[in-house]
């Protein structure tokens, strides 16, 4: 990626004699207004005095309902469910927009390193400092499994959740991308998309089977509350961490690549 | 009221600063890194919100909120920079293209 | 008898589990992207059926009670917006479905455009849950997801097509839609510290004046402006529309610039109507009679023709904010009305305009005004549309807009603000001219041979004549569309009750 | 319309007949089959109108609702007078025509206007009602312009366009006159009794509007272009039934809208007189033998206008003054139409040397009757003339007294010089066409000697008893006139000339030149290529090249706006207005 | 009470239906067209006899589709709109056979018939509307479906006469759109037959009734081609013959010259008009017109041109017939609605024959062509003639009425205008007649077929048709079923309500 910014960088000294002088008299302009707006909004907020909060007392007797005891947690799945489904509809939403845009090769070199810092080895493999890159995965991918597994299912009663699971999970995707390409590039995509698809639709499928419970959409039934939620929890863990690898990967998987056709 | 107040200021000053970014720098990228700055602002200020006069969180639905609003800057941010990065690759390659022929740019 | 509330969430469900199926399964995704939005439009009149005189209607997700839980709110107006959306994203769906055919068909090979209509079905059809999402929406925080919803798919598809220019276009459309979106949820938070209620109905009635409201107002009030492309910020909607593929521009402009405005009009019109100063009415009028002076003016400029249906949205925009201050001032239903049919009749009849002018660019490999001679001969259907689009842009009877222009002119006139009324017949006589420029050639006689080379599919132009036809006889259906406002007025008045006139 | 008898049945027929037959007969005349038989039935035409004169008693009226404003149709004493000597007129001229224009290439033509204009007539006569009169004239006056113009030749067009000229301004007049009447009688009927309001304005209107058809003076110049040009039969039809309409047309009207015609009188007799003289004055100056004869009707009808003053002046003699104008009528109507057929005999009369001189013999007794010779209808008319003039107020008698016997000199003196300028045989015809016409002529002639005689009214007027004052009252003008004839002639031969001084016929129309050098008619109705949508006031060409100049400008003012920086800029003014706005609501 | 309203939708169908199925219609299927055409003309024409016997016995139908509680479309069927529904069904019969004569072998036939009936069915619309937002409705259709019929040929002048037609028709819908909206607002629905609408804001609002009436009379001025907004008439002469004469002759001219009817009488209301002083200056207009229009008419050399002066300077006769504020002169106006309809339509039909026929568009062309083509010639000759206004024809009549009207009403100085449009009438119309009739032929026409008729039977029938009517209304005036017995009934039903 920064393979292709500094190239960027470079057209733009180029541009630069050009623009000096009137630049300088809306930038001068704009922050001039930026200020005002500050200063006015600090004024505002400070002068404010604390109004009784509506919301909190509403929701301090329903915690118990809910099915969780970390508030946040709480509120994120159970009161404000149907928030935290759009919120992975987004997310499933960037995956989509990233894929449909290109199509990337992870064992390309050029693509993950820029030509300054490895000009001569096209290969990844060679011994020297990859070799501490391939213990740390031996070490380390594991351990951020379990600690993603741990993180996720401690959403329940104090912080931590899907996103803080999904998160390091992604993290871990993308060391493997770094270390690994070749091992990465041969997952078939029918299986990413799969993994991308999972957490949204677990989330959709359990709100709908809400129905037949008799209640309204995404109103668990009460007394099994908690372990809907860790269903929920787990599901989209997965699919965050696939679709942010995707998303640091940069596009769908080259289907040429795949059919063996080696070529760069 | 101060711990609130100096998140609160720190927060405006951030969201300014990210506002300024977006609109004077040209460079696509800057552009990108000032939203995420705005983002970070709202959400320090949606942070305080929920705390009480003494510090204490009483109310956690601005919290839901912030974490809502993470993962939707995110996942922006993320088709922002892929968006970037073609329109970044197709200039270079047409710059290039036009390097062999004339060597002026 | 079913429980019209309990239909609301499928509006959403549906085109969700559409757009993950379609992207699970990319070979089937124009099946599946067809009968979900067959689904919807069903679901959406069914709705509109059911609840038609039961309405405003709640519905709690989670069934936990509004300062809790979110809200879905159902009234006129959401259901006139939801059918609107339903019928005209049917109508691109089945010209999109035989669209893409015709471009992979066009010889430059599978690769390029076959994942376009892989990736085209989900991308809409999240659209279209943002978009149901949005209208149905009755919690501030909600609409502002959906907002990033609508937000992100629309610029997804803007980016489609591959063309660079269309990417740097999505580039921009995004970084406005965020700035857009970042404002809006400043302003949210200001008003949740103001007074710490999200639904909109409770916040509407408890909301007081004071400097944080002022400034959450004001940046919810502009960060929406800047989405909705009203006249100085107008910059991003041209290029993202016209480099857009056809039915994703058609989508852009009739439904997504809707969506923005909608919220616009909830909030200006209905919710925070009792505290917002009489000022920022005739400002957003101001803007709008400037939009419509200045759109008008730029689409006569324009040679080719989606630009000039893409400046005519930036002008029809204008229409519906001056329609603004009109219904702050006048008491009965009839301006509100109106502004509803401008809104429904420009839907048709841009969608139609898009759709055509896609016919037209793939028939002849260009869109070029001057150049359209041979139209008539080549593709009757379409022109045909185009016609008829037009004249339901031009507010001519018997078309929607005609209808919604009357009614804003008798209720500027009697409010007593005649200039909104001079502004109105001026931009239509604008309106009349840069469609005229297409018009006319359309009865002229094509000099040489029509030198057509892609063969557009008759389902492709069906579409486009339908919605032009559908915004034509608008009128028709007015009794209908007049009763679900009429309710929305009488729910209305009892929040107004204590409105400074 | 219920239960009437056989006879009013007839009546109702004859009456619709009279103007109803020669339109149906133009039909069949436009029918190309039956054109034949038609022309040859010609003459029936004027059979209804004669036996209308004849049995049609006067108080019987057809009253038709539905034609064109609600016609009535009816005889009155004026009316069968006038209808009498018409009829006798348009009889002759059919006969003389029918054998003179037998081999004219475009007859049918001819006799479908003449028809018309024949239908016309009668009509005019015969309606009771403004509207009726008011059509059939207009009728009337356009037909006659198909007669005018027949012969196709440069002077008849110049003619006839003169003509139209006048009848329409003629038609515009009389329509202004007929809605000011109308105002006040809305009935528009002859027959009611109360007199109109009518004041000066409307005197001008009726006498200009009728004075056109009459020859009056200022408006007379239409007439002695129009006789020469055109046939025979049609100047006959012109000078001794169609100008008498206008005649008819006043008597109509006068009494109807005026609302005291007296004071209107004396400058209808003084304009009468005027006429009378400039006529024989001008018809001097004339070597036509037509144009001659014209201004010697000019001069006739100044003496009929001047009766129409003596009617307007005394109401109460009005009737008899009426029935004196409707004899005058008669006997010029027969002599001056066979006079004109005469002058066209003689002009085909080329060798027969007997026929000529029966012809002179013929034309030189009528020349007497027209100047009032005793025995004859014209002493007649003279006495009755003289008995009006005696009846009126002090002034107007004695000048009448003194110059009626003038004018008959004045004719006489005219006559003369008519016959001085007599055509000699220009062309010769067929004999049976000759016979025919010769036929025709001599019918006239009959109707001249015998015409009044049939009339009953004319008894009153002690016609010629052999007391020597009223016989010298009679022979001194003639005898006087022909003298003063001679000596013209005479002058006029030393001088080697037709006449003592030369006048272009229609003498003030010459000024007519004088229009078209100066250019006003040519501008008025010049065709010139219009330029292309004369009021350019919306025309969008100046909508467009306005909007082009402004062009660039515009284009450069919307790149502008693509700047993000200008937008942010927009876009922080624009939150913080509505800031401002909140604060100060 | 809508005893049958559903009469009048028929009416407006019956044209409307044949419409757009002659859109759908294939170019050659010519029998097809034919059929529906006439079909469509003929059921027209019963369903609105129909009508006037209902209104002859007092049946009052209504039709009414409420659009927006207050706003509402209202079709009615009273004398007034019996008088112009008659005339143009009437006429669009004989335009109709005269346009298959005429367009024989030209191109895109369906999109030609389908304009034509669309526009009829709007002018039949125009006529029946019952409030004056249908009026404006149906008033802005007119133009919608005008403008192709106008641009038929698509040359380059068509296409520039479109451009004219357009900006002038539109700019004064705007402005009738802008008046009626002002007005609506000021009083609410402006219903035809409730009198007194705008009685309680008299005293108010004297000036913007003013202003009102200036925008209404302006916009509907543009289509009835009062004085300045004449200007796209003479250039829309480019149209093919049926459309000018249809149109603008009939159709357009007369809705604009209705729509003043029905602002004037119905709206206004003559005493409040003329309280206001509107009345005068509108006279005034219609005179200046009047005089311009044959003024004009007589410097055209090219015969439909002259024809469209003379149209301009007829249709202001009506207009001031109205403004006269006279019973009388109303009713010479309206019966000058329906005369000078008919005898403006037969000298368009006989200037579309000679085009056709003989290629003759200039009137210095025109010498000796009676001789061959006595019968187009004889019904062109009755047209003029009554045009001028000679008595036993339809122009007499109306110019009758409206001498007497004005009289009555003590406006002198309008017959002295009468007069001068007579006799420039006669000037521009009485040359014609001459050369055609008297002078011989200079140029060289086709040769006439043997035996044949001079023209194609369905162009000579039409006109013959028009001509024999223009002579038998005048004979006939005063008959019970003529349209001056129409007129009377009109206005007593006026002065009645």
């Amino acid at each position: 990626m920064n393979g292709g910014l500094t190239g960027m960088k470079k057209r733009k000294q180029s541009m630069k004699g050009k623009f000096k002088r009137k630049d300088w008299q809306f930038a001068t302009l704009t922050s001039l207004l930026i200020a005002t707006l500050v200063t006015f909004l600090c004024w505002a907020i400070l002068k404010e005095p604390p109004g009784e909060d509506l919301t909190a007392e509403a929701l301090a007797p329903l915690f118990v309902q809910s099915g969780v005891t970390s508030p946040v947690t709480a509120i994120l799945l159970n009161f404000r469910g149907y928030d935290t489904l759009l919120e992975v509809m987004v997310l499933f939403l960037a995956g989509l927009g990233i894929w449909s845009q290109a199509t990337v090769d992870p064992t390309n070199p050029l693509v993950f390193s820029s030509p300054a810092t490895h000009p001569t080895k096209p290969n990844f493999h060679g011994p020297g400092p990859e070799l501490i890159l391939a213990t740390l995965v031996r070490i380390l991918i594991p351990l951020m499994v379990l600690v993603a597994g741990y993180l996720t299912w401690a959403g329940g009663f104090q912080a931590g959740g899907a996103f803080q699971g999904g998160a390091l999970l992604g993290g871990a995707g993308i060391l493997l991308i770094l270390a690994e390409p070749q091992r990465i590039s041969t997952i078939p995509p029918a299986l990413i998309r799969f993994g991308i698809v999972l957490g949204p639709a677990i989330f959709l499928l359990v709100g709908v089977s809400c129905f037949g419970y008799g209640g309204n959409f995404l109103q668990y039934p009460q007394p099994g509350a908690g372990s809907w939620l860790l269903l929920i929890e787990f599901g989209a863990a997965i699919s965050i961490g696939i679709t942010l690898t995707t998303l640091f990967v940069g596009g769908r998987p080259d289907p040429k690549r795949l059919k063996g056709t080696d070529q760069p | 009221m101060t711990i609130t107040t100096g998140y609160i200021i720190s927060a405006l000053l951030l969201f300014g600063i990210g506002m300024n970014g977006l609109m004077t720098c040209s460079h696509q990228l800057r552009k990108i890194l000032a939203v995420n700055l705005m983002a970070s602002g709202v959400f320090l200020i949606l942070i305080v919100t929920g705390f009480g006069t003494d510090g204490s969180a009483i109310d956690h639905v601005p919290h839901a909120m912030v974490l809502t609003g993470i993962v939707i800057s995110v996942s922006t941010t993320a088709l922002a920079l892929t968006l970037a990065c073609r329109i970044q690759q197709r200039l270079n390659r047409s710059a290039d293209e036009t390097a062999e022929g004339n060597d002026d740019d | 008898m079913i429980e019209p509330a309990s239909l609301a969430p499928w509006l959403i469900i549906i085109p969700l589990a559409g757009g993950l199926l379609a992207f699970l399964l990319p070979s089937r995704s124009v099946l599946i992207g067809l009968s979900a939005t067959v689904a919807n439009g069903l679901l959406a009149l069914a709705i509109t059926f059911y609840s038609i005189n039961t309405i405003p209607l709640e519905y709690a997700l989670g069934g936990w009670p509004p300062p809790a839980g979110i809200l879905l709110r159902i009234d006129g107006l959401t259901l006139v917006m939801l059918t609107m959306t339903a019928i005209t994203g049917l109508a691109i769906s089945i010209y999109a479905q035989g669209y893409f055919p015709a471009r992979i068909g066009s010889g430059n090979g599978v690769s390029r455009h076959g994942p376009q209509q892989d990736f085209f079905w989900p991308l809409w059809l999240m659209l279209l849950a943002g978009l149901n999402g949005l209208f149905l929406a009755g919690d501030l925080f909600n609409l502002y997801v959906t907002l990033e919803v609508t937000a992100l798919a629309a610029v997804a598809l803007t980016a489609l097509s591959g063309k660079h220019t269309s990417e740097v276009a999505a580039l921009r459309y995004l970084l406005v839609s965020l700035l857009g979106s970042l404002s809006y949820l400043f302003g949210t938070v200001l008003l949740y510290r103001a007074c710490h209620v999200l639904h909109l109905a409770t916040l509407g009635a408890l909301i007081v004046s004071s400097p944080v409201v002022w400034s959450g107002l004001a940046l919810i009030t502009v960060g929406l402006l800047l989405k909705t492309a009203l006249f100085p910020m107008h910059f991003w909607l041209p290029p993202a529309h016209v480099n857009a593929l056809t039915p994703v521009s058609a989508i852009l402009s009739a439904l997504v610039i809707k969506a923005s405005f909608y919220l616009i009009f909830r909030f200006w019109g209905d919710v925070f109507m009792r505290i917002l100063p009489l000022g920022g009415y005739s400002l957003l009028g101001g803007l709008g009679a400037a939009a419509v002076l200045w759109g008008g003016i730029q689409a006569l400029r324009q040679k080719r023709l989606k630009m000039l249906i893409a400046y005519s949205t930036v002008a029809q925009l204008g229409y519906l904010f001056i329609a603004l201050p009109i219904i702050r001032h006048d008491a009965g239903p009839s301006s509100r009305f109106a502004l509803v049919y401008l809104i429904i009749s420009h839907a048709g009849a841009k969608a139609a305009m898009f759709l055509a002018a896609g016919n037209v660019f793939l028939h002849f490999g260009h869109d070029r005004i001057n150049e359209l001679a041979g139209v008539k001969d080549a593709l009757p259907m379409t022109s045909f549309a185009l016609a008829v689009a037009g004249v339901s842009l031009m507010g001519l009877p018997p078309s929607g807009g005609f209808i919604g222009k009357w009614l804003l002119l008798t209720a500027s006139f009697a409010s007593g603000q005649w200039w909104w009324g001079i502004i109105l017949i001026a931009g239509s006589l604008l309106a009349v001219a840069y469609i005229y420029r297409v018009v006319r050639h359309l009865f002229t006689k094509a000099p040489g041979p029509s030198s057509g080379k892609r063969q557009v599919a008759r389902t492709m132009e069906a579409s486009s004549l339908f919605l032009a036809v559908l915004s034509l006889v608008m009128g028709i259906f007015a009794p209908l569309v007049s009763k679900l406002i009429a309710s929305d007025a009488v729910s209305l008045a009892s929040l107004l009750a204590g409105v400074v006139p | 319309m219920t239960g009437i008898n056989f006879q009013s049945g007839l009546h109702i027929l004859l009456l619709s007949s009279g103007a109803g037959l020669p339109l149906l007969f133009v039909l069949f005349l436009w029918w190309r089959p039956c054109r034949k038989t038609v022309y040859a039935l010609l003459p029936l035409t004027t059979l209804p109108a004669l036996l209308i004169v004849l049995f049609v008693p006067s108080e019987v009226v057809v009253e038709v609702p539905w034609f064109f404003m609600g016609g009535r149709m009816g005889i009155d004493p004026i009316g069968r007078a006038f209808l009498f000597f018409t009829a006798l007129v348009w009889c002759f001229s059919t006969l003389f025509g029918q054998a003179s224009l037998s081999d004219d290439p475009n007859r049918y033509r001819f006799f479908g206007y003449f028809l018309v204009a024949m239908a016309g007539n009668f009509g005019l006569i015969l309606a009771q009602d403004g509207l009726g009169f008011y059509l059939f004239f207009a009728m009337m006056s356009f037909a006659a312009y198909g007669l005018i113009i027949h012969d196709d030749t440069p002077e008849a067009l110049r003619a006839g366009r003169i003509y139209l000229g006048l009848v329409i301004i003629g038609e515009v007049l009389l329509f202004a006159a007929l809605l000011m009447i109308a105002g006040m009688a809305p009935g528009l009927l002859f027959s009611t009794g109360q007199p109109g309001t009518g004041g000066a304005l409307l005197f001008v209107l009726l006498f200009l509007g009728f004075g056109i058809k009459a020859g009056a003076l200022p408006v007379h110049f239409w007439l002695p272009l129009a006789h020469p040009v055109a046939p025979t039969a049609a100047s006959a039809v012109l000078s001794g039934a169609m100008i008498k309409a206008g005649l008819l047309g006043w008597l109509r009207f006068y009494p109807l809208g005026l609302s005291n015609p007296g004071d209107y009188g004396e400058i209808v007799i003084v304009l009468g007189l005027i006429a009378a003289f400039y006529g024989v004055v001008v018809g001097l100056g004339q070597r036509e033998a037509k144009t001659v004869l014209a201004y010697s009707s000019i001069s006739q009808m100044g003496l009929m206008t001047i009766l129409t003053g003596c009617a307007m002046l005394t109401p109460t003699y009005r009737a008899t003054i009426f029935s004196v104008i409707a004899l005058y009528a008669i006997h010029h109507g027969l002599a001056k139409s066979t006079l004109f057929l005469g002058t066209g005999l003689l002009k085909s009369s080329k060798n027969q040397y007997s026929q000529r001189c029966w012809l002179t013999a013929g034309l030189i007794f009528i020349a007497l009757t027209l100047a009032g010779f005793p025995f004859t209808s014209g002493a007649m008319v003279k006495t009755a003339l003289k008995n009006v003039s005696g009846s009126l107020a002090p002034p107007w008698s004695g000048i009448l007294h003194l110059l009626l016997p003038l004018t008959a000199v004045a004719t006489m003196v005219l006559m003369v010089h008519f016959f001085t300028v007599m055509p000699t045989g220009k062309a010769s015809s067929s004999k049976r066409k000759q016979w025919r016409e010769m036929l025709a002529w001599g019918a006239g002639l009959l109707g001249v000697v015998a015409g009044l005689r049939l009339w009953p009214e004319a008894a009153r007027f002690h016609y010629g008893i052999l007391d020597s004052a009223v016989l010298w009252n009679g022979l001194w003008p003639i005898l006087m006139g022909s003298v003063i004839g001679w000596l013209i002639h005479r002058m006029a031969l030393r001088a080697e000339k037709e006449s003592i001084f030369e006048l272009p016929p229609g003498d003030i129309v010459g000024v007519e030149g004088y229009w078209n050098q100066r250019k006003i008619i040519p501008w008025f109705t010049s065709i010139q290529q219009t330029p292309p949508g004369d009021t350019q006031i919306f025309g969008t060409p100046g909508f467009i090249s306005f909007f082009s100049k402004y062009q660039g400008e515009l284009g450069k003012r919307e790149k502008i706006l693509m700047r993000w920086k200008v937008i942010g800029i927009l876009y922080l003014t624009l939150c913080l207005c509505l800031i401002v706005l909140f604060a100060f609501y | 009470m809508n005893q049958s309203g559903n009469l009048l939708i028929f009416i407006l169908l019956s044209s409307l239906l044949p419409g757009l199925i002659i859109f759908s219609l294939p170019e050659k299927s010519h029998r097809i067209r034919t059929i529906l055409n006439l079909g469509g003309a003929l059921t027209k024409l019963s369903l609105i006899l129909l009508m006037i016997l209902g209104i002859y016995q007092g049946f009052y139908y209504e039709f009414r589709w409420t659009l927006f509680p207050g706003t509402d479309l209202v079709l009615n069927a009273d004398p007034l709109s019996a008088l112009f529904a008659t005339l143009s069904a009437v006429l669009w019969l004989l335009t109709t056979i005269y346009a298959i004569g005429y367009l024989e072998q030209s191109p895109n036939r369906s999109r030609f018939f389908g304009y034509f009936s669309l526009c009829v069915s709007v002018t039949v619309g125009i006529a029946l509307a019952g409030n004056l937002l249908t009026f404006l409705i149906f008033y802005e259709m007119l133009t919608l479906t005008t403008y192709p019929l106008v641009i038929h040929r698509g040359t380059p002048e068509a296409m520039a006469a479109g451009r004219v037609y357009l900006c002038y028709t539109l700019g004064g819908g705007a402005a009738f759109m802008a008046g009626v909206a002002w007005l609506t607002a000021l009083v609410g629905p402006l219903n035809f037959h409730v009198d007194g609408l705008l009685l309680p804001v008299v005293e108010t609002h004297r000036v913007s009734l003013t202003l009102i009436f200036i925008l209404l009379i302006g916009g509907v001025g543009v289509k009835a081609a009062l004085f300045p907004l004449h200007g796209w008439l003479p250039r829309a002469m480019v149209a093919p013959a049926p459309v000018s004469a249809l149109l603008h002759a009939v159709a357009v001219v007369k809705a604009g010259v209705f729509g003043i009817i029905r602002i004037v009488h119905d709206i206004y209301s003559i005493d409040l008009a003329s309280q206001l002083g509107l009345l005068f200056p509108l006279s005034l207009l219609t005179s200046l017109t009047i005089l311009y229009g044959s003024w004009r008419a007589l410097q055209e050399d090219d015969l439909k041109r002259r024809l469209a002066y003379s149209t301009i300077s007829q249709v202001s006769y009506i207009a001031l017939g109205i403004s006269l504020a006279h019973p009388l002169a109303a009713m010479g106006g309206l019966v000058h609605l329906v005369h000078q309809g008919i005898m403006k339509i037969t000298l368009f039909f006989c200037a579309g024959n000679l085009a056709e026929t003989l290629g003759i568009h200039r009137i210095s062309e025109m010498n000796g062509v009676a001789r061959r083509m006595p019968l187009t010639m004889a019904a062109f000759s009755i047209g003029a003639l009554g045009m001028i206004g000679l008595p036993p024809l339809a122009g007499f009549v109306s110019k009758w009425y409206l001498g007497l009207g004005a009289l009555a009403a003590d406006q002198g100085w309008v017959i002295v205008i009468l007069i001068t449009s007579t006799l420039l009438n006669a000037l521009y119309f009485l040359p014609i007649v001459h050369h055609a009739w008297f002078s011989s032929q200079e140029h060289p026409w086709p040769t006439r077929k043997a035996g044949k008729l001079e023209a194609h039977w369905m162009l000579l029938l039409p006109s013959l048709i028009t001509a024999f009517l223009v002579l038998i209304i005048g004979l006939l005036a005063n008959s019970e079923m003529s349209p001056m017995a129409w007129a009377r009934l009109i206005m007593n039903k006026e002065s009645l309500q």
